[in-house]
């Protein structure tokens, strides 16, 4: 942004103006723009998600107002507004009111370094990935502010069990960007897309590999057991199917949101699923290369950007609208799974999450971190790290290898794990049944 | 298929239970207006009260009748007793046998079978609450349906059965 | 336990199976496949995929004959009469008793007639449950298929017979197949009742008013054409008339026939026209009828004393002759009237004449019968004169 | 030491998945829980009660809101009854159709039930939206047939209230042509879901002593491996000329009474096929001629039940010779099946309460009657 803004002022109109304030203007401009998006998503996804849904069970979903239903999130707006503010009694009003507050802002925040298409990314911080999770972590402290405040044991129940949820998959979604971010040696978001150039093999393993944009970290076995990892906690974390339990409303009825009603829990609302959508883009950013694509790139190059200012500026249009279209594909194309997996699975017991989480997951990422180690010494490391062996094989021949070990790695400690894990899942009934046994008196 | 009918039933309990089979005297639940029906005179066992428990176990443990199915209590008003009818079956399959208990309405007392059926427990609020029937040794005789503050038993005959008294009662 | 005609099977919890995600894929494909098969709609009954919504108010489902919502009573469509005999069965059989019947009575007798008064549904208490209609012995109550019955007024579900009436033609549209069952039975049961009821009574409500103003219309008309003498007849062949015109001339001689042997009824006035073909003939002849009508009163008011008739004859004739009187007073404007309704009181009219014409020469039975006819006699004269 | 405080938990009247207006006083300790109240009644109407001043007749409808869900079982419990007091014949071809009814009636709560339990595990609707879908064909079909979909009022003493209309045949052998994918469709969502699976398998274990001695019946009884079915055990109406299985559970938990719903889907559809091949040669019309609208039977009482898909539904009719029944008593399923959910729930988590209340499928309408 901050180049096209300073190629139309001082290029095209040639103002002479100071880099600040053309940061300043491109900065607010980016703020307003992304604080406009972000509740249409909200709006939009929630129409998605209930049409999809409702196609998924044979029915038809919201299709009443406007055309084909596409105003119901509006007409749902408008609801949510006009409804009354319900406080309870006996809640602690300032703690009930900012709550809300402090689990939409973070997801805002999160926007700021999330890049939409090539050089369209509001702040391209060197440690974005790290800023993104650490912020994402926040909302926590106001669920559990909202559910406390709520002084109903229904919140209670659903806030404890947002933290843990929330805390515990923390581990494992960190755990699996680990292993790419050990891969790409870097944090910085935008740097992660540059390295998924390429055709199924990453440019930046091998060199030479003709550029469509497909060199995406899914496919490879590091990318794609950290992909599988990742999203499942990418779900706990969105609180969704399977892992809704802290709102879970067969329950607790709707957990910490059980007391708020009107537009503090349309917040919740916009949070929750301005988080999917954020977790949606996150997937597709670091393991579908975001917007990476067929043709992309060769746009891109042809733009004005820092390292060729003299390019065209319609190429900086054309490449940012090719690069959000796959992008945004990529991003609802994961939200549908999301719907999917809704539409088909049960929840899990808060337990039960638990469990699979540090007993499942994070073992299992932990073994991906290995490979992802495995990978680097294969592809990246030389003489000067002490791989002597591998200098003088061909990149692709060590392409290949790397691939082959990692895939066997992972598949060997995904098949282990799972029979570790189901056998600790009957010891568990086991124990249940005696837990059962001793606080039974059955006659 | 056990077929075990209550006229070999009585005859078994008067030989191993001395003194629990009371001989049933006829019913005069038809009320005149209805004519020359007759009285009713049950096929089933009759049990003196008191005896209920063992009749209900020698049921299950010499004869086999596992299953507890139900417990029916009748108010007749006419012959001023409230009949209980407990219904057991056997899990091989076959019609039922019914144990049936004459109480005072006055003063309707029985021992519970809960302690040795768990599944009494809900049918014996229930004839409680309805009919008020007292069964000792249960665990938690409380109103079922009704709310604590009920007063009267709603399924007797003697009931009102219009009007509320409760409405009344608050204003 | 052993178990006649079948196994007991013990279900396979399929132990000792790693489970590592393939029940998770396979749920993931069954609600693929529905997802992609949710573009068309589900069609008929075999078929599990596709949509199975029905938007319901823009289309709706084919409901079924027997489908039952609310009891309706039914009337016949070309008599106007209701099917209902006031019997009580229906509220007999009622299980929340929302049914309440008044039965008619006969006004002048104070007997009770096979139909009914009033009858009031509650709806609002109403289940449904179609048993009204099972015990109805006349097939008078019926379950309606209308179903969309919210109201936001409080006794807007209290549904009397006003709002219960539905014609036969529009039960056989809703079920024509359980109509055809039974529609015999049920039309020779209402011929029946239909001769037990006086007047307009078991008439639809709304029909009511129409039928009543019809049929004394058509009874003054009759009574206006008996004195038309047989040699006037002729006047147009009676190969250009048109078939009701013919009836309708048929009819009036009859009636002039009977009328002629009947000494109450006698009129001097000759009717020069053949039969109401046209507003001005009706009207012409309304005047005449009531003219006569009059003169009828007078004559038979006169003549009570002297010859004495049946109560009832002496009865029948001095109302009919009041209400042709002040219908003809009323409705002499109103112009061409239905040809079928004009046979029908036209011949009625005329075996109304023939009875009385019959009975007149049988001896007086009663003194105070006879009194009493004549007053009333007069008494109606009286008020047609006024 | 540290000392932790057990909570108090109302989990309803007005709650998501009670199935109605129920409560349950739950006490946690952490999420555990330690004891279970159920607390009901707020749906009563004295249902026993309005059947004393109704005629015999005026009852069927009353019946159907028993178990909404099964208003046809409900019906055929009663009619069985009333029919056994008063001695009434029931003609040949009115049977097949009302086992035809009955099964189809199987069918219908299973779908629903196993819906409703799923959605309880927190699913969001979609086992729920295939189940009703099957379920509202067969409603469809209730419908043409009685006249109504849920109340449907369709047994007489002496048969049914009307004869199948003609286009009731080809569509419920459409049905059947669905009826086995629907089934196979709903095993694959269910049985080897590895969340499900750990949702279900081993919870709210009733052995099947327990099971006896706390009289459950039906699905419930079967799951804790008991092969107890009533039209098995004590054939009524037609069942003995039917070929078809009983299934058992091994274990007696969540798991195993789906997998005995879902058997008994299979089983049903058996039954309607030996009938649609049994019926056309049946004797005798819809209805004895014989009986009438008002019974009258002599003094004396009966017990009656049938399988309902939800268990032993037995009615007691105490008669004093007049029109209305003097005593009239429902031993009704769910009510029953209630009894052990506080020994079930005990040690589980708060999650599984409703999953456990689930699998028992209870309605509101029976229990509280």
């Amino acid at each position: 942004m901050y180049d096209v803004i300073n190629h139309l002022i001082n290029t095209v109109f040639g103002l002479g103006w100071p880099s600040w304030a053309i940061s300043l203007i491109a900065y607010l401009l980016v703020a307003t723009i992304l604080f406009l998006v972000a509740p249409f998503q909200m709006l939009f996804l929630t129409y998605f998600e209930r049409r999809a849904i409702a196609q998924m069970q044979d029915r038809i979903g919201p299709n009443r107002v406007g055309p084909q239903g596409l105003f119901q999130p509006v007409a749902d707006g408008v609801k949510m507004f006009t409804k009354e503010d319900i406080v309870p009694d006996a809640a602690d009003k300032w703690v009930h009111l900012i709550g809300p507050c402090v689990v939409v802002a973070p997801t805002m925040f999160m926007f700021a370094v999330l890049p939409w298409g090539p050089g369209m990314v509001p702040l391209d911080m060197n440690i974005g990935l790290l800023f993104f999770f650490a912020i994402s972590s926040v909302s926590a402290v106001g669920l559990m502010a909202s559910g406390w405040a709520s002084n109903n044991k229904f919140a209670l129940l659903g806030a404890m069990r947002a933290v843990a949820q929330m805390v515990s998959y923390e581990i494992p979604a960190v755990l699996s960007l680990l292993a790419i971010v050990l891969v790409t040696g870097s944090l910085s978001i935008v740097d992660l897309i540059h390295q998924q150039a390429g055709l199924f093999i990453s440019s930046a393993d091998v060199p030479g590999i003709p550029d469509l944009g497909l060199g995406w970290f899914v496919f490879t076995p590091v990318g794609f057991l950290a992909f599988i990892a990742f999203f499942i906690a990418a779900l706990a974390e969105g609180e969704r199917t399977p892992f809704d339990i802290p709102e879970a409303d067969s329950e607790i009825v709707a957990g910490y949101m059980t007391e708020y009603s009107g537009m503090k829990f349309g917040l919740f609302y916009l949070a929750q699923y301005v988080l999917n959508f954020l977790l949606c883009a996150i997937t597709a950013i670091i393991f579908f290369g975001g917007w990476q694509g067929p043709g992309v790139g060769w746009l891109y190059a042809q733009a004005i950007t820092p390292t060729n200012p003299d390019g065209n500026g319609l190429f900086n249009v054309l490449a940012g609208m090719l690069g959000v279209f796959y992008f945004l594909a990529k991003t609802y194309f994961f939200f549908f799974v999301m719907v999917w997996v809704r539409g088909a699975y049960a929840r899990l017991r808060i337990d039960q999450l638990m469990d699979f989480g540090w007993k499942f997951l994070i073992p299992l990422t932990l073994v991906n971190v290995i490979s992802a180690a495995i990978w680097v010494g294969l592809t990246k490391w030389g003489a000067a790290e002490g791989l002597a062996f591998v200098e003088g094989w061909a990149p692709l021949m060590r392409w290949g290898v790397a691939f082959v070990i990692t895939l066997l790695l992972n598949i060997a400690a995904y098949i282990f794990l799972a029979r570790v894990y189901s056998q600790a899942q009957d010891e568990r009934a086991r124990l249940d049944n005696e837990v059962l046994e001793r606080l039974t008196n059955v006659a | 298929m056990p077929q075990l009918s209550a006229e070999e039933l009585r005859t078994r309990m008067r030989r191993d239970l001395p003194g629990a089979v009371l001989e049933a005297a006829p019913l005069q639940i038809v009320p005149p207006a209805h004519g020359s029906k007759g009285p009713f005179v049950t096929p089933d066992v009759l049990v003196e009260p008191t005896r209920l428990l063992d009749a209900a176990l020698y049921l299950r443990d010499q004869v086999g009748y596992t299953y507890l199915s139900d417990i029916a209590v009748v108010d007749y008003l006419t012959d001023n007793l409230l009949e209980v009818v407990y219904r057991f079956y056997h899990l091989d399959g076959g019609p039922s046998l019914a144990l049936k208990v004459r109480l005072s309405r006055e003063n309707p007392e029985l021992p519970s079978l809960t302690p040795h059926w768990p599944g009494a427990n809900f049918h014996e609020r229930e004839a409680y609450d309805l009919y008020g029937v007292v069964f000792t040794g249960h665990p938690f005789l409380r109103r079922i349906y009704m709310w604590d503050e009920f007063e009267g038993f709603p399924m007797r005959k003697d009931f009102p059965k219009q009007g509320d008294k409760y409405i009344g009662a608050e204003e | 336990m052993d178990i006649q005609r079948g196994n007991i099977i013990v279900m396979d919890r399929r132990r000792g199976k790693l489970r590592a995600g393939q029940g998770l894929l396979q749920g993931l494909k069954v609600v693929w496949d529905h997802w992609i098969g949710s573009f068309r709609k589900n069609e008929n009954f075999s078929q599990i995929h596709g949509t199975f919504t029905i938007e319901y108010p823009d289309e709706r489902m084919k409901l079924p004959q027997a489908y039952r919502n609310m009891p309706v009573l039914i009337y016949d469509d070309e008599t106007g009469h209701e099917l209902c005999t006031a019997c009580y069965q229906c509220a007999r059989a009622c299980p929340p008793e929302v049914i309440h019947i008044t039965q008619a009575k006969d006004p002048n007798t104070g007997k009770m007639v096979p139909a009914s008064l009033e009858f009031i549904i509650e709806y609002d208490a109403c289940m449904s449950c179609g048993l009204c209609a099972e015990a109805c012995p006349f097939d008078a109550i019926k379950m309606d298929h209308f179903f969309e019955l919210a109201t936001d007024d409080r006794m807007g579900l209290l549904q009397r017979k006003a709002d219960l009436n539905r014609p036969i033609s529009y039960y056989t549209t809703i079920a024509p197949d359980l109509w055809d069952e039974v529609k015999e039975g049920a039309m020779k049961k209402l011929q029946g009742s239909i001769k037990r009821r006086p007047g307009v009574i078991g008439i639809a409500g709304h029909l009511s008013d129409k039928i009543a103003a019809r049929r004394r219309e058509l009874e003054a008309e009759a009574a206006a054409a008996p004195p038309a003498p047989a040699d006037a007849a002729p006047a147009a062949p009676a190969g250009k008339l048109s078939p009701e015109e013919k009836a309708a001339k048929l009819a009036a001689m009859r009636a002039a026939k009977a009328g002629g042997a009947a000494p109450a009824a006698e009129a001097p006035a000759p009717a020069p026209e053949l039969s109401p073909a046209d507003a001005k003939a009706a009207k012409l002849a309304a005047i005449k009828a009531a003219n006569a009508a009059k003169k009828a009163a007078e004559a038979s008011a006169a003549e009570a004393p002297a010859a004495p008739v049946d109560e009832k004859a002496a009865k029948l004739a001095a109302i009919r002759a009041a209400n042709a009187a002040k219908a003809a007073a009323a409705e002499a404007p109103a112009a061409p009237v239905d040809e079928k309704a004009a046979k029908l009181a036209a011949i009625r009219a005329a075996n109304a004449a023939k009875a009385a014409a019959a009975e007149a020469p049988a001896a007086p039975v009663d003194e105070k019968a006879a009194k009493l006819a004549a007053i009333r006699a007069a008494n109606a004269a009286k008020k047609k004169s006024e | 030491m540290l000392k932790t405080e057990e909570l108090q938990i109302n989990i309803g009247p007005q709650h998501p998945s009670t199935h109605g207006v129920f409560r349950m006083i739950v006490t946690v300790d952490g999420e555990t829980i330690t004891d279970l109240k159920p607390v009901f009644g707020y749906l009563h109407r004295n249902h026993e009660q309005i059947a004393e001043v109704n005629t015999y007749l005026q009852n069927m409808p009353y019946t159907d809101r028993l178990d909404y869900f099964n208003s046809m079982a409900n019906n055929h419990a009663y009619a069985l009854a009333v029919e056994k007091l008063v001695g009434i014949e029931v003609p040949e071809r009115a049977e097949y159709l009302r086992v035809l009814m009955v099964e189809l009636t199987r069918i219908l709560n299973h779908a629903g039930a196993l819906g409703f339990l799923i959605n309880d595990m927190g699913a969001w609707q979609t086992q729920l939206a295939f189940g009703m879908r099957e379920r509202e064909k067969i409603l469809d079909l209730f419908e043409s047939a009685s006249g109504a979909r849920l109340m449907c009022n369709y047994f007489r003493f002496g048969g049914v209230a009307r004869d199948l209309p003609p286009d009731f045949m080809p569509r419920l052998k459409d049905l059947l042509i669905a009826m086995p994918a629907f089934v196979d469709e709903m095993e694959r969502l269910l049985r080897e879901n590895e969340i499900l699976l750990q949702r279900s398998e081993n919870i709210g274990i009733l052995p099947k002593e327990v099971a006896i001695s706390y009289s459950v019946t039906g699905p419930m009884l079967r799951a804790s491996g008991v092969p107890y079915d009533i039209r098995k055990a004590e054939p009524y109406s037609i069942y003995d000329r039917f070929d078809f299985d009983v299934p058992i559970g091994a274990v007696g938990d969540v798991y195993d009474r789906i997998l005995v719903r879902i058997e008994e889907m299979r089983q049903s559809k058996r039954i309607i096929e030996q009938i649609i091949q049994q019926l056309p040669d049946a004797q005798g019309g819809h209805i004895n001629p014989k009986a009438r609208q008002n019974v009258r039977p002599p003094a004396g009482d009966v017990y009656a039940r049938v399988e309902t898909p939800k268990g032993e539904l037995g009615f007691y009719l105490v008669s004093d010779g007049s029109l209305k029944p003097y005593r009239y008593k429902v031993r009704a399923p769910s009510f029953i099946n209630l009894t052990p959910l506080g020994d079930m729930c005990r040690g589980y988590k708060v999650a599984d309460v409703v999953v456990i209340l689930g699998s028992i499928d209870i309605v509101m309408g029976e229990v509280d009657r």
